[in-house]
């Protein structure tokens, strides 16, 4: 499989951590020509990436809210416009998180339900198969992947939730194994099951759990790389 | 040299020197040490820092080794993992400062060793800890609990490390007295180690990282201050942890190794910068110069002792070329850390303080570094004397085994530490093969060529455990199962075992008999860590664990039972032939591999359900261990077998009932015939650490089996099969799977959410 | 009637903030150059049902009063805070 | 003359807050039957430094009292909180 050809760019905020992970799975298992952006360094544009995953982590220690700080720093200015010319924006974790904040996604991250940081497998439905994110994802699938945060625990007015609905911006959902989307399968309290929704344009899409640590047979599964899978697929495509 | 009897103040106890120590301390000065040099001194010559009352057991410790490439001495061990590859790892205590401030205490616990890790070139890959915590019905066990846990996870989590194993242990010996000992390994290239000992004449002493405040300062603070009682209040002497500055600290020194901008490097831990500087003098035979006035502080005008003693976290002490410093510094701004100049390295053995522009202090390095080395008194401990080998018969032996089984199983030493270990992250780093929840944890280490899914991924196991009510009973014993153990779990899996860390956790070393506890630990440590060639490559001694109360008007002493950890790794040459614990598919054929010996002493059977744990516990025999972990490895790599589990807390029934309910797909039971001649059914099912493996293996294989293990002298007995969803052992116990698993999955997230201030 | 207690929990001046800290870096870098520190702690709101205090005379009131703010002040003390590392100040309405 | 900005943050009514739940529930269970509600929220404080104020002619004292105000409402409003969740309050001193 060769996409070296397929530009992507990892942001790298202080306190980010999964940039090493996310690296790994883009250029070795999909063989993607991937490079990190330093929030610092000053690109006059993000135009030449394909695609850009805002990783996760912990920027800024996320201390005041998750994501709260980094969202404020230059290069999101950056990724605004990137976003508005249609350009493919992947917030994971903390990237979800920054994303909120910023306002290139709509909603808030609360604190989860228990109160403390959950790492643990959960199962996700996809509601939108219509997206850059989601295309390459076969009819029905559910997909298991690894949550690990803190603040995932998404809120929202019903306004917002209108919004979204909307567009088809809910685009995957905590359900059980057999795809129901239950209370007992979510796992940080979020309104309605949420765990990922993107924007109007479905060109920048915010997901709590980690596609990239669950994109290896040797790791407990490969349903996360659909994800990757589907942005390349929409990339060629296009 | 006669030195004048009356002491100056009497500061010598507000440093926790003993009087012989200040005598000996003017002595070398030629007069009595000014608050300056009393402080310097105390701090190098704490138990801490000089380890005076366990030097000359250490020493005895096996060390070296085909794979060890560096041993005690610098601030963790490194063995060689191939390919040009090492791996660097230690373990390191934090239980005082846990048990006065739990949450901040956990956490400046893997802060701290997590930067032993990563100054010696290496990025951090897996955190583990051993939690010892008060019996569960402490009203306070919960607190601390959920405090520890907090913390811990706060720390690992925010640096993007995995945490991905450890132990949680209940005893009521812990409850004034809680042990919190964090391990950390990293991996770095053979040529990018880095040392505290190579400075060079010439260099500059540079200070890097978060500013320096009146963190964690005790005596030193109160006599310096005269008791002013209003500053005091603005204090604490509790460190707060910041890991986010040490996020960045960690990739600031890994880009400046890289660059190959650092000549030697030690991180601050206890003592600051008073430990870091007059170390890296010591290692490397030179001295330095040192200005007061250059420390980034985040309190002002503290004074020079202030300084030196200060135990602010996410501090590093370095030595780089003259020419190489504006390089260093640019990256440490990049950062957003402080990088200044504090000194430099000269070609006396003293180091050199200036104060105000003017010349301060001058200390000679080796005096201060040498510090006393002690070879207390011991004494056997009177209560070993009624720690006599059991007598079965006189117990009555209950008749409702069922009951007693799910008592075991949802104990919550026993039960599943799931509430604790979901609070870690154990799936960064893309590296966890076997998460924590089974036996030893597996990781893999990404190979040079990826891109290729099935290639060979080597990899390494991680254990850490102890016993220490075997250790209260058998102290000896107690050390060396204390290794077999964690080679067991890492055996099981598949791996071969490497080296060791261990963390020595024991009441006052100034009791003769706690004394005897450790000198026999290390002994055990010692014979086992030879025999099965892991040497002991780092570590860390924690004395003084005991309290002092009153029990009605009577005043007592609470110590904890004599307490070593001890951390392994091992390898294994490809992660994919790994085999987990527990039970993969309905009609697979179970087998006991190794013997049986139904020691019942110490085990928690007697504790439950007789209140009466204190008899002798089994004896290990080493050479027979060494055979049995060698023949579940031979297996293994056949791929003969499906899983492996062997026979530690709960006994033979608790290795079972695990091995049925913790697969993650699927609720398993088994049935099981276990008659063994001599043995009654509550020793055959509940006797602990037992030498021998449950294997699982596909039907019609125990030919195939037999001829492998030929050889090797070690039993193999079939003793039944998988089951759908009833445990089943003779007509003894007949349980309900899903039943046995939620109580085992319950229990101990019902002693963490216990309700409590 | 019922009352409202606030209570202010900050760090001790000399316990490191972190928090603090990186918001501070933040500030600094978004152009706020006149903020200087910046301190982060905990606000709290207890909201309390006084009609113990309702079925009494008004003689009562003043040992009520105290007797609420000591109780405020326990809590705030021995849950809340943690003494070593903080400190609090309470209003009560 | 330098300022302190104190700034309480707190989370809207309707949004639930469960750190406060339970909070609420350590102290009932701890026999502070009384305690009928808790919310948690942030209290934050900005030192600023007024030098610039200082070298100014007292005439211009109101015009800056207005900036700062301003400014502190907007550090508070666009990093300090989260305005869909949550509002604040502000005290300079
Ligand atoms: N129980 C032990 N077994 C083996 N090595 C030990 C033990 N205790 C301490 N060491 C070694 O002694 C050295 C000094 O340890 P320590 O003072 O804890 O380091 P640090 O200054 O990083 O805390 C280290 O190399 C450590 O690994
Ligand atoms: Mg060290």
């Amino acid at each position: 499989m060769n996409n070296r050809y397929i530009k992507a760019g990892i942001t790298v905020f202080p306190g980010s951590n999964c940039d090493f992970d996310v690296h790994h799975v883009l250029t070795d298992i999909f063989n993607v020509n991937t490079s990190f952006i330093w929030h610092k360094d000053k690109p006059k544009s993000c135009r030449e990436y394909d695609f850009i995953v805002i990783p996760g982590g912990f920027s800024y220690g996320d201390y005041l809210r998750a994501g709260a700080l980094a969202a404020r720093s230059e290069i999101m200015g950056l990724l605004n416009d990137y976003a508005d010319n249609g350009g493919i924006i992947l917030g994971i974790c903390n990237g979800f998180q920054i994303l909120l904040e910023a306002k290139l996604l709509t909603g808030v991250m609360l604190t989860n339900k228990s109160l403390r940081f959950e790492c643990k497998y959960v199962h996700l439905r996809p509601f939108n198969m219509d997206t850059p994110f989601t295309c390459a994802i076969k009819d029905n699938a559910i997909l298991k992947m690894p949550i690990a945060h803190h603040d995932g625990n998404y809120f929202a007015t019903s306004k917002i939730i209108n919004g979204l609905n909307k567009n088809n911006g809910i685009i995957f959902k905590y359900c059980n194994v057999t795809g129901e989307i239950t209370e007992d399968a979510n796992p940080n309290g979020s309104l309605y099951n949420i765990a990922g929704i993107s924007n109007e344009k479905c060109n920048v899409m915010g997901l709590m759990p980690h596609p990239e640590r669950s994109s290896e047979k040797l790791l407990g599964g490969e349903d996360g790389g659909y994800i990757f899978k589907s942005i390349i697929k929409y990339i060629k495509e296009k | 040299m006669a030195i004048k009897a009356k002491v100056k103040k009497e500061n010598y106890k507000l440093f926790g020197l003993s009087l012989d120590e200040y005598k000996k301390i003017s002595e070398l000065l030629g007069r009595e040490p000014d608050d300056f040099e009393l402080g310097i001194f105390s701090a190098m010559w704490s138990e801490h820092c000089s380890y005076k009352s366990s030097k000359v057991y250490l020493k005895t410790l096996p060390v070296a080794g085909d794979n060890v490439i560096i041993g005690p001495g610098e601030n963790a061990g490194v063995v060689d993992f191939g390919d040009g590859d090492v791996l660097i790892f230690k373990m390191e205590s934090h239980n005082h400062p846990s048990f006065i401030e739990p949450f901040q205490g956990a956490a400046t616990g893997v802060g701290g060793i997590m930067r032993d890790i990563f100054t010696m070139g290496a990025r951090p890959i897996a955190n583990l800890n051993s939690l010892r915590f008060g019996s569960c019905f402490n009203p306070k066990t919960p607190y601390y609990v959920s405090e520890v846990v907090k913390g811990i996870g706060f720390y690992g989590n925010c640096m993007g490390v995995p945490t991905v194993g450890g132990e949680v242990v209940f005893d009521e010996c812990y409850n004034d007295n809680i042990l919190v000992n964090a391990f950390t390994i990293g991996i770095a290239k053979k040529d990018g180690i880095f040392l505290s000992s190579k400075c060079e004449v010439g260099n500059v002493v540079v200070y890097v990282g978060s500013a320096t405040g009146m963190d964690g300062m005790h005596g030193a603070t109160m006599a310096s201050e005269e008791f002013d009682s209003k500053k005091n209040k603005k204090r604490s002497t509790v460190q707060v942890g910041d890991p986010f500055t040490e996020k960045l600290l960690l990739e600031a020194c890994l880009e400046a190794m890289d660059k190959k901008l650092i000549v030697s490097i030690q991180d601050m831990g206890a003592a600051g910068i008073t430990s870091s500087s007059f170390e890296m003098a010591d290692k490397s035979g030179h001295g330095m110069t040192i200005n007061l006035d250059a420390f980034p502080l985040r309190t002002p005008n503290m004074t020079p002792i202030e300084i030196m003693l200060s135990e602010s976290q996410e501090r590093m002490l370095l030595a780089c070329k003259k020419e190489d410093f504006e390089s260093l510094n640019a990256i440490f701004d990049k950062w957003g850390l402080n990088c200044v100049k504090v000194g430099e390295v000269i070609d006396e053995n003293i180091i050199r303080f200036n104060h105000h522009s003017k010349p301060y202090k001058i200390l000679d390095v080796s005096t201060v570094v040498n510090g006393p080395a002690y070879n207390r008194p011991k004494r056997k401990p009177k209560y070993l004397q009624k720690i006599l080998p059991i007598k079965i018969n006189d117990y009555r032996i209950p008749k409702n085994l069922n009951e007693i089984a799910k008592r075991l199983i949802t104990h919550p030493n026993i039960a599943s530490k799931r509430p604790v270990f979901t609070q870690y992250d154990y799936t960064i780093g893309t590296n966890t093969v076997v998460p924590p929840g089974f036996s030893a944890a597996v990781l893999r280490v990404k190979g040079e060529n990826k891109a290729d899914k099935d290639s060979k991924n080597k990899g390494f196991l991680l254990n850490v455990g102890g016993n220490s009510r075997y250790t209260y009973l058998n102290p000896y014993m107690g050390g060396a199962l204390a290794v077999v153990e964690c080679a067991r779990n890492i055996a099981a899996c598949g791996g071969n075992p490497v080296a060791v860390t261990d963390c020595l956790n024991f009441a006052s070393p100034e009791d003769p008999e706690v004394m005897w506890q450790f000198s026999e630990a290390v002994k055990g440590i010692k014979d086992a860590a030879t025999k099965l060639k892991t040497p002991v490559i780092s570590g860390n001694v924690s004395f003084y664990n005991e309290t002092a109360k009153k029990e009605g008007d009577k005043p007592t002493i609470s110590k904890i039972y004599p307490t070593p950890v001890i951390g392994m790794v091992g390898f294994i040459e490809d992660v994919n032939k790994t085999v987990t614990p527990y039970f993969k598919d309905e009609g697979d054929e179970i087998f006991l591999l190794g013997r049986l010996k139904g020691d019942l002493g110490g085990s928690l059977y007697m504790d439950l359900v007789h209140k009466d744990f204190c008899q002798k516990p089994a004896d290990t025999d080493l050479d027979y261990e060494i055979t049995l972990q060698n023949c579940i490895r031979l297996l293994i790599n056949g791929g003969m077998i499906k899983s492996a589990a062997d026979i530690s807390e709960g006994g033979i029934f608790v290795a079972l009932a695990e091995s049925s309910i913790t697969n993650p797909n699927k609720i398993l039971g088994f049935t099981v015939d276990l008659n063994i001649k001599e043995l009654s059914y509550a020793e055959v099912l509940f006797s602990e650490f037992e030498q021998a493996f449950i294997i699982t293996s596909k039907s019609h294989s125990e030919q195939k089996l037999l001829k492998a293990i030929g050889d090797f002298n070690v039993n193999l007995l079939k003793i039944g099969v998988v089951s759908k969803d009833i445990m089943k052992i003779n007509n003894t116990i007949e349980l309900k799977s899903d039943i046995i698993k939620n109580g085992y999955e319950s229990s101990l997230e019902t002693v963490i959410s216990a309700a409590h201030i | 009637m019922s009352k409202k207690a606030m209570i202010k929990i900050t760090l001790k001046e000399e316990v490191l903030d972190p928090q603090g800290k990186a918001v501070l870096s933040v500030l600094k870098s978004s152009g706020y150059n006149n903020i200087k520190d910046v301190r982060v702690g905990k606000y709290i709101e207890l909201f309390i049902d006084s009609e113990i205090e309702n079925q009494r005379s008004s003689k009562d009131d003043k040992n009520a009063k105290n007797k609420l703010d000591k109780e405020i002040k326990e809590i705030s003390e021995k849950v809340l805070s943690n003494p070593l590392i903080e400190e609090f100040s309470i209003t009560i309405k």
